[in-house]
């Protein structure tokens, strides 16, 4: 099992780590048990994303994906974000060995999370 | 950039020795052992010496060693083969829960074949309960398959006051003492076991080649059906370069061991210490246990062992998160578990084996190194972070 | 004294460009392929590079191809994971009467576990009664396992005409194809099979290493259970050095093979023609089958085959009386009886098997020294003379 250059990039030097305070949405997905879990916060104005950071516990393909992720949706609309998926996390990573694809399904889920709870605040 | 090997217990460098002992038996003496003809004879000769090599440092008969390609064999030969030969006598066989996969998917394999398998659990040390042993024993239990040291942890069994109990029941007893051989004394006779398995490439041998003792008068039954090489029980063509790399690599381990096991457990004991030093909530499994002299297994709190086994080796660290072979899988490893650990400690947990080749250097730069990389990861873990806030 | 060796279909010498390959990964690239650091990395890249290389001159995929230990352990894997796979469906098993020990020892322990076995009949020519094969199909047949090349006569079998006959039928079919592979042209595929063994150092690679290739598709028990290595059908640490050496092995024997294929008939035809012209009384095996270009067996009549191998054996001379494996059993071969050659001519036949490094002058050495040796022996034979008398 190997990691792309993507992958191993975005794992040592990942984008957006932290918090937000007061964000205007927040998502956490995963359990530590299971050994994976994100935290998604976000700041959100004139439904566009204006500031994302995330924190996570989990791998080296969970810690890419989610840092890929805040990436992918950064001054994106609330909608686009939401067209976000997993495969498209993947192919932003040049890829992810076949064991390790949950790891993005949970950058996914926790971007949903987060706009989720945006969405409900509103 | 520096490079530190710290994953001795998953394989070793070749020795350039043994190497040297190997070469002739490719492009010289390359003829079948078991060819009648000169040079098969000359190949039957090497073979032989290997085998009286390693039967005198194992303190056994050159009769009770038979060599098999991997541990895994060993252990599966040795399993498989007792409940073969002895399943008319019963059909209950007792391990530990703190197996190597080659020994506990065999059981479970056999369980699916209609055996009866007790998992002895162990205590928060590691160390098998030998009252739960003692217990578990039945009228039917034909065979105790018990590791000598367990991989992750390097923690030592107490195989010798086990072996008076299977002697007693009339038991056969077999113990996987693939991380034992070629780094603390190891007499299966002393022991008292009936069979033990052992592996070349952990002592500095080559890949694929391994041994099983199986004490005289021991029937045995096969896993591999063929020819006749190695008494019937393990045929297939003798692998006599590796067989004579593993006794050439046995031949270096064992000579001035008590020395080299006091140097490297002085390494270990000043790297443990540094780290419990530098790093704040991190755990070393197995402290209060004897342990093999080089394995370490520190659990690194509000972490996840991939994530630091990676940044590690970024920084040219080569270490394990569990062992090598379920390296695919996903899984908490089953033996932290079983001695207690929580899940999300036993994600955390990092395996730092040492070996001969290992220098204080190398250990300097490992404690100079870790605890960034250990800060920087607990930075992105939100885990990290609240138990921030709860302090 | 010159020393020719004519027993390449028991084992052959490394090649120094095999050696050559395989020494970066004794003592440089020695991390265990399946861990994650970069020494594993590297040994993984090296062990994939490998069943690229093999997995294309076979024109299989990557995916098809298992690494083992030896031969016999691809036989054993193939035959019993079929066996325990497809048990629900069926316990008839058919296979010839001229295998491996690895492969006929194999069923005949599967007939201990429950399993049938038809074991198909040879002509005189060694080659397996096709209509008899057929005959012996029934609706429980799971398996049909059928060597490629016979070791000791080098009669191919006709594999393709049977793969139709196992595909029309549903039926599994393997083929030990380890003393074809390395030395004719063989595409599984081609060939039509499901399942095909082969081993290194039947063709001037490593002992110690071996493969399986198994159709995608095609389910497969294990023989050996443990970890994750090799898709988890063959667990235990990979010989990373021999599986090297083993592609690096079938790149070199499958470079310009018709033309060596050639080079080799012709040097055995001289050897035969000059064989018969010399010597009274002989007759060699499989003749008008096609054979491997290497391999002749010959019958000579009225002495026993040991005392040929080692009166050669003194004029530096190897070849063999049977398959290696079994020279530590007196039976005389089972492959040559069931061709119906007498029980007194079996056990006056040797096998001489042609390799790479075999010369013109090696043979013009042999015809010479054969007939001398062969002399001497039959005036102390009193069979010779008995039949001297009644001519
Ligand atoms: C305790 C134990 N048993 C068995 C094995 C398997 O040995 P091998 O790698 O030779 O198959 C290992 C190592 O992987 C081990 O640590
Ligand atoms: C036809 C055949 N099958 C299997 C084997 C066994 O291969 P190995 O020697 O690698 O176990 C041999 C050689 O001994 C053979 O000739
Ligand atoms: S987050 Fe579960 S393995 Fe990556
Ligand atoms: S006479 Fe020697 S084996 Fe029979």
């Amino acid at each position: 099992m190997e990691y792309t250059k993507k992958v191993m990039d975005h794992f040592m030097n990942p984008r957006n780590v932290g918090v937000i305070e007061n964000p205007d949405g927040y998502g956490k997905i995963g359990s530590p048990s299971c050994g994976d879990m994100m935290e998604i916060f976000l700041k959100i104005e004139d439904g566009i994303i204006k500031d994302v950071k995330f924190r996570t516990f989990g791998c080296a393909s969970a810690i890419a994906s989610s840092s890929v992720t805040t990436e992918m949706i950064l001054n994106k609309t609330v909608e686009e974000a939401l067209q976000v998926t997993n495969k498209a996390v993947v192919e932003a990573l040049d890829g992810l060995p076949a064991a390790k694809v949950h790891c993005s399904v949970l950058a996914e889920e926790a971007i949903k999370a987060a706009i989720e709870d945006y969405l409900s605040k509103k | 950039m520096r490079r530190v090997y710290l994953d001795n217990n998953a394989t070793t460098k070749t020795d350039e020795r043994v190497l040297e002992a190997m070469l002739p038996y490719f492009c010289e003496v390359y003829g079948n052992a078991h060819s009648m003809h000169s040079f098969g004879q000359e190949a039957g000769r090497a073979l032989d010496s290997a085998r009286e090599t390693v039967s005198n440092i194992l303190k056994i008969e050159k009769s009770e060693l038979i060599f098999t390609g991997t541990g895994v064999e060993s252990n599966n030969l040795a399993i498989r083969g007792i409940a073969r030969a002895y399943k008319r006598r019963g059909n209950h066989i007792i391990t530990s829960a703190i197996e190597h996969p080659g020994a506990k998917n065999t059981c479970q394999d056999l369980e699916r074949e209609g055996f009866e398998v007790s998992y002895i659990p162990v205590d928060k040390n590691g160390v098998v309960i030998v009252e739960e042993l003692k217990k578990a024993i039945r009228k039917e239990t034909i065979l105790v398959t018990l590791m000598h040291a367990n991989n992750e942890t390097g923690v030592v069994q107490p195989i010798e006051e086990i072996s008076k109990i299977t002697r007693e029941n009339k038991i056969v007893f077999h113990t996987d003492a693939v991380q034992t051989v070629g780094k603390i004394p190891v007499y299966p006779k002393e022991l008292g076991v009936d069979l033990m398995s052992f592996s070349a490439h952990k002592f500095n041998g080559p890949k694929g080649t391994a041994g099983l003792f199986v004490k005289n008068g021991i029937r045995l039954g096969k896993v591999i059906t063929g020819g006749g090489q190695e008494r019937k029980i393990r045929p297939g063509t003798t692998n006599l370069a590796g067989v004579v790399g593993m006794a050439k690599a046995l031949e270096l381990a064992t000579a001035n061991m008590e020395e080299k096991m006091k140097e490297e457990e002085e390494l270990r004991s000043f790297f443990e210490t540094e780290m419990v030093a530098r790093i704040p909530e991190i755990k070393i499994n197995g402290k209060e246990a004897t342990r093999l002299p080089g394995t370490s297994s520190i659990s690194f709190r509000h972490l996840e062992g991939e994530s630091i086994l990676l940044g590690l080796d970024y920084k040219g660290i080569a270490v394990s998160s569990g062992s090598a072979c379920s390296s695919d899988d996903l899984q908490a490893s089953h033996v932290l578990l079983a001695m207690g650990i929580e899940v999300v400690d036993a994600h955390g947990t990092i395996r730092f084996s040492l070996g001969k080749f290992n220098t204080r250097e190398d250990i300097e730069y490992v404690i100079e190194e870790a605890p960034k990389v250990i800060e920087k990861l607990r930075t992105i873990s939100p885990l990290w972070n609240e138990f921030q806030l709860k302090k």
